[in-house]
């Protein structure tokens, strides 16, 4: 594998809440290689967002190191971390309040390129502004339109154009396509794929969506409750994954084929509380292997074959034996 | 009775005559009977203002003057004629000092005064009354010409004045001085919570900002006088239009401040009888003479003949007053309209070209703290500029008007001073030791200041008169102010109501009513 | 297929509109929909497509204005419900028919205890007052898989899991005919998803209730449905059983929708989505509303509406690409 | 829930003494005497002297508002310096005439106004919407001396029902409620109607119609006490606005008020009895908005788990 | 993907999409709406004749100057509201009055929003300590009663209509930065303000370019109807003595000065009134109907 781009240790990120401290990233760890993509996936509130804006600096970690390309992000004052993000960018998963309504297409691509100062003149930035939209496959007519005139699809493309319009290298995609539909999600997804392709681009693809995560990402890290459970290539994990929980989402995905007989596991219960969670497995209680030490130890993530990192107490030759 | 306050009215001498118990000539007019029933027992009396203090000590306030005359009485009182007349005062005779001045006053008391607590009024309560307002700022003013007293007997006292005085029996008719309880004063009783006098009424309840209660005081030392009306209620209505409804709809019986402009439609109306009396309140557009070109005799004459005072009463009093005469008020012994400036367009002109100034430059600004005031101040902005004066009107609420005027910030401004004697209008308004305070045209006339001195000490009417007119006559000339009106002091009540009677000093005597 | 099959609901040449001052929104055109009793019906399509407002045409519970049905039939187990009036209609509304919504944390009142708002349902329908429709309560609480004591409890205090299964609860309380539901586990997790699923089917199985299941995933009429009904700008483009429509696709859309999955097994695969958007529903194209996006129009589908094309005695499309002589071969691209 | 209100009493403590200071030295600096308010137009220089000294006004300021401020913290509100007496005990003493007045009008206010929002938003973009809305503006663009002259004049003197003035009876108190209380009326009619046109949209709304409930129950029901929590802020604040906003008609209605009291005491520079009301004013304000925090708990169960 | 357009064209191109601008739009759907589109009109027709004033009518002449002998005259075709305490013609009083009245109004308004605006739109974006501090100095400002700080300032800089607004501004700051910072506060957790950071936009631009153009909406409306409340407040202080300095002709201070002639020449106070009642109506529609036509979602 190529020097990683991005190497995230041991970040946390607590809130502060009234009934104590919500660990909603807890402790993980990470990298990603430039060019490819890292699928970030885990129920709903598992802190894959916050993981997102915190290596962003959108929020400040509670505690970690966040290199990228060998520089501590964490490390950097307001201003360094100002002029830095250029290089790391964002795609929100909502189309409709990611975009500023009182700005029209072009004024929100633009907008990087005047903070940044990237070109001297407006005429130049109008240009480069046309190419972008043109890249993201925005009509030109649609200059001057603002996103509520649009569709879902097409806001996400803005959402998409405003992430490249300052060259970034790396672009967190928190769910860029949750919200749309099937045939508008393949188009987008197609969309981030060429650009990557030909913009050397590198993502951290965040979605709660398996089969999409699995056609878009090299690798993939499982989150459950601020921590990363599981991680390996895309392929290995589909074709053996070890941690009980994986194995409950990847049986819970309804397959579009008749044909395909599910042996679903229906995982009792949901979340717990991340509040304080105390120093066990946390996802003990909803698991149907837990044994005493599940909820007595918290287990560390072990690399069980090249790339394939679980974090579970059970022995894990055995599961996979089993599968 | 001089009392603060300048929303009083003033006027001139047209005073029905005669005994005080052959007022009320105006309720004279119907004998259908009207209105509401009326309980005989009681009868409801309206003010705008409440008073600040029931002591009689503890305000310089009309609205309080009016409540303590209910409950106190003076050594000596007013009569209609706004002249002092023994009240709890038997008799009293004027001795001569070592100097030869007539400063000795020694009085006896009438016997068998009662105070409202049952015990008896003597000497003791007088001196004591008299030392204890000395050291009350609130009637400093009234207080100074009592330099001592002294015991004689228990009936009998000396007041010491300074050289002969004509202002002491004025002063001992003012609140200020009316007699209390010396075993209450030495106790420290205070009286705004239990007011005990020897007046008519005594004191029952008061429902802040509401209403005061009182009831007639059935020992009351003179029979002649007696209350005929056993309960008082006295209520605070602030807005002059609800006042006349109540009124109208038969709630109230009495109402003391009436709204000029409620004065047609209640004077049609049978139920209601309206009194109207000129007052002593003398109201003026006053110009700072320490300004220029106020200071200028001839820049002040001009303004004195370019108001039209007609239409000032007509436009501020919808016509309830009388055109000011002179300098002084008309109606106060001492009063002279010679060589006043009555309004006259052309005389106003000559004085501004023998000014020889650009009138376009003069800065005046009128601080006018009140509707009515404003009403004038227009009318008079009007007038002025017909000889070139662009006034200005500027509104300040009451406090800064008077602490403003009073340190002598202004050009110009409205106001008044009302009170019941020449002497102490010439020295509150005129008398050099005063600028800074009630002297707001900052007068410095040492010859002012020497007729005031000795007008009073002219205990000898027809001597003050001369001396008195001889004052207003100089201040005609000098035209210090402008003055605009003396108003009428307008009250209203039920038809049936009977013996009412307002002095041109705006008192009135609840203790002498009765029910038809 | 036999003819005398039982219909518990069945929509005719439905139209509905909702005039708007910005233009008239045809969301429904002509819409034909049978429901089997005992069946679970799938109606699937893009967003904007007419789905939740031809569910919320069977209860009369468009929003008016600026919606208004203009025309068609809705027959109740054969009996017309069309333009009933209000009484009888609330009278129907949770009893013959119900309907879950998409939004479990949005469709529950946030100020009323769940148990109340489950037993006002119970109270409207059946005789037994307050006391029997909390005891009834308690027991849908139980069959969702919820303790009876929660029931005192408000919405925020559950979780969106838990909220669906209370309007689950609420929507089967009474015992309908027919259940309506419009995506009901569109805005849940993947693994609360899969628990409510299995809920549902159990549940409809042990009610033998029939369903109307509206949903954008063929993963879950793949999983739950017996018939489905593929519908594009308010017309059903496409009609069979699962075995018609998924192994045997004609429709260019429907094909399309199945292009844009990403593939489970080759993730390799490229995407092959349906070009371009969803038609304006103020301005429908002429002819067939989806040739400007088809890979395959030709001259006459942007002139003329394609009739209905029968390949078995239920399994219909509306496309010009075939004819009787062809329909029974098909002439798409097989999905890789 | 005990320690959120003993919270909200502790968080006054900086807002009242900033208050009372800023007050102090805005009313030091304002132009205007309270000597010369007291002793009026014929005051002599030596009684202005000697009435400074007794009121301790030739203190420093800062002097002034010391004193003022310990006395405060023994629970000592000074005394007048105009009538000499206990600024508690006079503010307690017009205290009830004001709260009972506020209460009445907002009382009022709320009866007429929450049937005309409601009825508004059900008919929304009809002639009865455009109606009520009218008369609720109406509330808002009509003097209130007027108003109350009105009322007086046809009321009182025509039909004799209420008395013209006082606060003795509870009669008293109609007219000037609802004089105040139509002031009030056409703010809280209109978040009613707006905010019950937003919960009707709701989706919990369409699910009670599709469980069969009756229209108007839902309105009652389901949608009013949604739409509550928006008109309970805005009655909320109206009751801060009544409380100092009711010395016009505390003026026409003859009511001994603290709005008056306050007016007055402003205008005779009386320095302690504006604190004294100003400080009245604040508590109650914070008062209501506490009863109002509270109501939201009871009318919204959402809302109850942030008190504890 | 790049073909290589000049940049002037790329301009060329944006100026040829130019279409409806926003406020375009929002007039587009402002006028949908009947009542506000009637309150607007009549708004205009008030604001245009209160310019024209100047013009219909000499100041001196037909405004201040005072005739006596036909004062408190009921209307009559000659003076179609009657004449005041002084004979001067009321309609021509009212008229005139607007212009004080009105830019009274408006400029005290935009005076307490600018203030209250940037304060509270600070106080919702920061939150924490700076919006403790903020709020609880807005609460004692709440807390000293308008009348106070009329006395002071007016008493203190001279009466001036300037200062009068100085005044009026002052008390109404908080209510402003309340407003803002609640509308602020919606706002600041959308995700397009996070969008704005990640791009590297600093709280500056921030605050001004995506946080304030969208929290203005509920502040728009807010400002339409505070106006109407200026409005009365000027009457309510003309009450205490206070107002627009006479001979000046404002709508407030003619109410006032004819509460004293209420019963027997109603007419006095029913048309300044009146005046006062259809601005603030129609101000309240056209809050209304902006509320709705600022508002995206609604279409
Ligand atoms: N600003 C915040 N303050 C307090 N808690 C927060 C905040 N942001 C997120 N959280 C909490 O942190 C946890 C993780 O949230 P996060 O948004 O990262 O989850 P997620 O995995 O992205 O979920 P989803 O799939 O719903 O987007 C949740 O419990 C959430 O409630
Ligand atoms: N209240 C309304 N007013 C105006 N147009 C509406 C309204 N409700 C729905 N529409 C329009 O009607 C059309 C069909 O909408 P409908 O909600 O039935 O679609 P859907 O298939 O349920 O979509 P989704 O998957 O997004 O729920 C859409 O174009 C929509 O914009
Ligand atoms: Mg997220
Ligand atoms: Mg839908």
């Amino acid at each position: 594998m190529d020097k990683p781009l991005i190497q995230v240790k041991g970040l946390k990120k607590y809130f502060k809440t009234p009934h104590g401290m919500l660990h909603a990233v807890d402790n993980i760890d990470f990298e990603i290689s430039k060019g490819r993509t890292l699928g970030l996936v885990g129920e709903s509130g598992c802190g894959k967002s916050t993981t997102g804006r915190t290596i962003l600096r959108l929020l400040e970690p509670t505690d970690g190191n966040i290199f990228f390309e060998g520089e501590d992000l964490a490390s950097f004052n307001k201003s360094q971390m100002e002029e830095k993000r250029k290089d790391l960018q964002i795609i929100f998963q909502d189309p409709f309040s990611s975009l500023n309504p009182r700005k029209t297409i072009s004024q929100t691509i633009m907008e990087p390129m005047i903070i940044h100062k990237l070109y001297k003149t407006k005429a130049e930035m109008m240009e480069k502004v046309l190419e972008i939209m043109e890249i993201v496959g925005l009509a030109e007519r649609l200059v001057n339109t603002y996103p509520h005139e649009l569709d879902g699809g097409r806001r996400q493309r803005i959402g998409v154009a405003r992430a490249l319009s300052l060259n970034p290298k790396f672009i967190v995609c928190d769910e860029p396509v949750s919200a749309l539909d099937v045939s508008i999600q393949a188009q987008i997804l197609n969309l981030m794929k060429d650009l990557q392709k030909e913009l050397g681009l590198t993502y951290l693809f965040i979605t709660h969506d398996l089969s999409v995560v699995n056609h878009f990402s090299d690798e993939i890290a499982v989150m459950y409750l601020g921590k990363i459970v599981e991680k390996a290539t895309s392929e290995e994990l589909f074709n053996n994954p070890c941690h009980p929980y994986t194995i409950a989402l990847l049986s819970a995905i309804p397959v579009p084929d008749i044909h395909y007989k599910s042996n679903r596991i229906i995982l009792k219960g949901e979340i717990t509380s991340p509040i304080e969670p105390k120093k066990v497995c946390r996802f003990a209680n909803r698991c149907e292997y837990a044994t005493e030490r599940c909820h007595s130890e918290e287990p560390e993530l072990i690399e069980i074959s090249e790339g394939h990192q679980v974090a579970c107490w059970m022995d894990v030759v055995e599961k996979n034996a089993k599968k | 009775i001089g009392c603060s306050n300048s929303g009083k009215e003033e006027s001139s001498s047209a005073q029905p005559a005669g005994s005080e118990s052959s007022s009320g000539e105006k309720a004279a007019s119907d004998n259908v009977k009207a209105g509401p029933a009326i309980d005989k027992d009681t009868v409801v009396i309206a003010t705008a203002d409440e008073t600040p203090s029931l002591s009689a000590t503890g305000h310089n306030a009309v609205a309080g003057d009016y409540v303590n005359q209910l409950m106190y009485n003076g050594l000596f009182r007013l009569d209609n004629n706004l002249n002092p007349i023994p009240e709890l005062v038997k008799e009293y005779t004027i001795e001569e000092d070592a100097n030869g001045e007539k400063s000795i006053w020694v009085m006896t008391l009438k016997e068998g005064v009662k105070f409202h607590d049952g015990s008896v009024l003597t000497s003791d309560d007088v001196i004591a009354t008299l030392l204890d307002a000395k050291t009350k700022p609130e009637v400093r003013t009234y207080t100074t010409s009592v330099v001592d007293v002294e015991k004689v007997n228990d009936l009998t006292f000396k007041i010491y004045t300074d050289g002969a005085s004509s202002a002491l029996l004025y002063d001992l008719s003012h609140h200020g001085n009316m007699i209390r309880p010396k075993a209450l004063i030495d106790a420290g009783n205070d009286f705004n919570t239990n007011p005990i006098g020897t007046g008519a009424y005594k004191f029952v309840e008061w429902t802040r900002g509401e209403e005061l209660k009182f009831t007639a005081n059935e020992e009351y030392f003179d029979p002649n006088r007696a209350p005929k009306i056993k309960n008082i209620v006295w209520k605070i209505i602030p807005e002059g239009s609800s006042r006349t409804i109540a009124l109208e709809s038969g709630e109230i019986d009495y109402i003391i401040e009436l709204d000029s402009t409620s004065l047609d439609s209640l004077k049609a109306n049978p139920d209601v009888s309206v009194l109207e009396v000129p007052s002593v309140s003398h109201n003026w557009l006053t110009v700072n003479n320490e300004k220029e070109p106020f200071d200028n005799l001839d820049v002040r004459k001009a303004l004195c003949s370019a108001i039209n005072r007609a239409d000032v009463i007509t436009v501020a009093l919808n016509g309830a007053g009388i055109p000011a005469g002179g300098q002084t008020p008309e109606g106060l012994l001492g009063f002279s309209p010679e060589g006043f400036d009555n309004y006259d367009l052309e005389a106003a002109k000559a004085h501004m070209a023998a000014w020889g100034g650009d009138p376009s430059t003069i800065k005046l600004d009128i601080i006018c703290s009140n509707d009515t005031k404003r009403r004038a101040g227009e009318v008079i902005q009007a007038n002025l500029k017909e000889i070139g004066i662009e006034a200005n009107l500027s509104s300040m609420d009451l406090a800064t008007y008077l602490s403003e005027t009073a340190a002598g910030n202004f050009t110009g401004f409205i106001g008044g001073y009302t009170t019941n004697d020449m002497v102490s209008f010439l020295k509150g308004v005129y008398h050099s030791e005063n600028i800074n305070a009630s002297n707001k045209t900052r007068t410095n006339n040492p010859e002012i200041d020497e007729l005031i001195g000795k007008a009073s000490k002219a205990v000898d009417q027809e001597e003050r008169r001369l001396i008195l007119e001889e004052a207003s006559k100089i201040l005609n000339q000098e035209a210090y102010q402008m003055p605009l009106y003396q108003n009428y002091i307008i009250s209203a009540h039920k038809a049936n109501l009977d013996n009412t009677f307002i002095t041109a000093g705006g008192s009135f005597r609840v203790q002498e009513w009765s029910w038809k | 297929m036999n003819s005398e099959k039982e219909l518990i609901l069945n929509i005719k040449d439905l139209k509905v509109e909702y005039r708007t001052e910005d233009g008239v929104v045809k969301a429904v055109n002509g819409l034909d929909l049978e429901i089997e009793k005992g069946k679970t019906h799938g109606l699937v399509g893009e967003t904007g497509a007419g789905k939740t407002t031809t569910a919320l045409s069977v209860l009369d519970l468009i929003q008016s204005p600026p919606g208004v049905i203009v025309d068609g039939i809705i027959e109740l187990e054969g009996k017309n419900i069309r333009g009933l009036k209000d009484k009888e209609m609330e009278k129907i509304r949770g009893n013959d028919v119900s309907m879950i919504f998409q939004d479990p944390m949005t469709s529950l009142n946030p100020v009323m205890t769940i148990e109340d708002q489950i037993a006002e349902v119970i109270e409207y329908h059946e005789s037994g007052g307050y006391k029997e429709a909390i005891k009834k309560t308690h027991e849908m609480l139980t069959l969702v898989g919820l303790p009876p004591k929660r029931g005192k409890e408000y919405p925020h205090q559950f979780s969106g899991g838990m909220k669906q299964r209370v309007v689950i609860a609420m929507a089967l309380a009474c015992r309908p005919k027919l259940l309506i539901a419009d995506e009901p586990t569109t805005a849940l997790d993947v693994t609360i998803q899969a628990q409510v699923l299995t809920l549902m089917k159990n549940l409809r199985n042990q009610y033998d209730t029939s369903m109307l299941m509206i949903t954008h995933d063929l993963g879950i009429i793949a999983e739950i449905c017996d018939k489905v009904s593929v519908i594009y700008a308010g017309r059903i483009i496409e009609h069979g059983n699962l075995v018609d429509i998924f192994d045997n696709t004609r429709h260019p859309y429907t094909e399309g929708l199945f292009n844009s999955l990403p593939n489970l097994k080759d993730r390799k695969a490229k995407l092959k989505p349906i070009k371009g958007l969803m038609p304006d529903p103020t301005d429908l194209p002429t002819g067939c509303p989806f040739h400007p996006r088809c890979d395959y129009a030709m001259d006459i589908c942007s002139k003329a509406y394609p009739e209905k094309q029968y390949r078995n005695d239920q399994h219909f499309v509306e496309c010009h690409l075939y004819n009787d002589d062809n329909i029974e071969k098909g002439g798409l691209i097989k999905r890789g | 829930m005990w320690k959120y209100i003993f919270r909200r009493f502790i968080s006054l403590i900086p807002v009242i003494i900033g208050v009372t200071f800023i007050v102090f030295l805005i009313m030091n600096m304002a132009p205007g005497d309270p000597v010369k308010s007291i002793l009026g137009e014929q005051a002599s220089p030596e009684a202005i002297e000697e009435l400074r000294e007794e009121l301790g006004l030739n203190d420093n300021v800062l002097i002034q508002y010391k004193n003022y401020f310990l006395g405060l913290l023994r629970g000592d509100m000074g005394t007048s310096y105009k009538t000499k007496v206990g600024v508690a005990e006079e503010i307690g003493a017009r205290l009830p005439t004001t709260a009972k007045l506020a209460v009445i009008a907002i009382l009022i206010a709320i009866i007429l106004s929450i049937p005309l929002g409601i009825l508004a938003a059900v008919k929304q973009n009809t002639w009865l919407d455009s109606l009520t809305m009218f008369i609720a503006l109406l509330g808002v663009s009509i003097p209130v001396f007027w108003l109350g002259l009105m009322l007086l004049l046809f009321f009182s003197l025509k039909l004799g029902w209420f008395p013209v003035s006082g606060a003795s009876t509870w009669q008293s108190f109609i007219l000037p409620g609802v004089t105040l209380g139509f002031l009030s009326m056409a703010a809280i009619a209109r978040v009613t109607r707006s905010s019950m046109l937003e919960v009707i949209r709701q989706d919990y709304i369409r699910t009670a119609r599709s469980k069969g409930v009756p229209y108007k129950r839902i309105i009652t029901k389901h949608a009013l006490r949604n739409a509550l929590i928006p008109t309970i802020t805005v009655a909320g604040l109206q009751i801060g606005t009544l409380l100092g906003g009711s010395v016009l008609t505390e003026t026409v209605f003859g009511l001994p008020g603290i709005g008056r009291l306050m007016i007055q005491s402003i205008q005779g520079r009386d320095i302690p009895m504006v604190l004294g009301c100003i400080i009245v004013f604040t508590v109650a304000f914070s008062i209501v908005n506490l009863i109002v925090d509270i109501i939201y708990a009871f009318v919204d169960p959402r809302i109850k788990n942030q008190y504890s | 993907m790049t073909d290589n357009r000049n940049p002037v064209d790329a301009l060329k191109i944006k100026k040829k999409y130019k279409k409806q601008n926003q406020l375009k739009e929002i007039w587009h759907r402002l006028k949908k709406n009947k009542t506000s589109v009637l309150g607007l009109v009549i708004i205009g027709f008030i604001i245009i004749l209160s310019i024209a004033s100047g013009f219909i009518y000499d100041y001196d002449k037909d405004i201040i100057s005072q005739n006596i002998s036909e004062r408190l005259q009921f209307p009559s075709i000659e003076h179609p509201f009657g004449t005041d305490e002084l004979g001067r013609d009321i309609m021509a009083r009212i008229i005139y009055g607007s212009r004080t009245s009105l830019s009274i109004g408006f400029i005290t308004v935009v005076l307490a929003l600018i203030v209250g605006g940037m304060l509270g739109a600070v106080s919702g974006f920061y939150g924490g300590y700076v919006d403790n501090i903020i709020m609880r100095a807005m609460d004692i400002f709440l807390a000293i009663p308008g009348t106070l700080f009329a006395i002071t300032i007016v008493a203190a800089l001279g009466t001036s209509t300037i200062n009068l607004m100085i005044a009026l501004s002052i008390s109404s700051i908080p209510r402003f930065a309340r407003i803002v910072r609640s509308s602020v506060m919606t706002v600041r957790d959308v995700e397009f303000v996070e969008a704005a950071r990640a791009i590297g936009a600093n709280n500056f631009r921030i605050i001004t370019q995506h946080v304030i153009p969208n929290s203005l909406a509920p502040v728009i409306v807010q400002t339409t109807l505070s106006v109407a409340t200026i409005i009365l407040t000027i009457a309510g202080l003309s009450f205490l003595g206070l107002g627009v300095s006479a001979p000046q002709p404002e709508w407030g201070a003619m109410l006032s000065s004819a509460r004293t002639y209420m019963r027997e020449y109603s007419y006095m106070t029913l048309f300044p009134g009146l005046a006062i009642m259809v601005t603030i109506l129609s101000l309240n529609l056209l809050g209304d109907g902006l509320r709705d036509a600022l508002d995206p979602r609604l279409k």
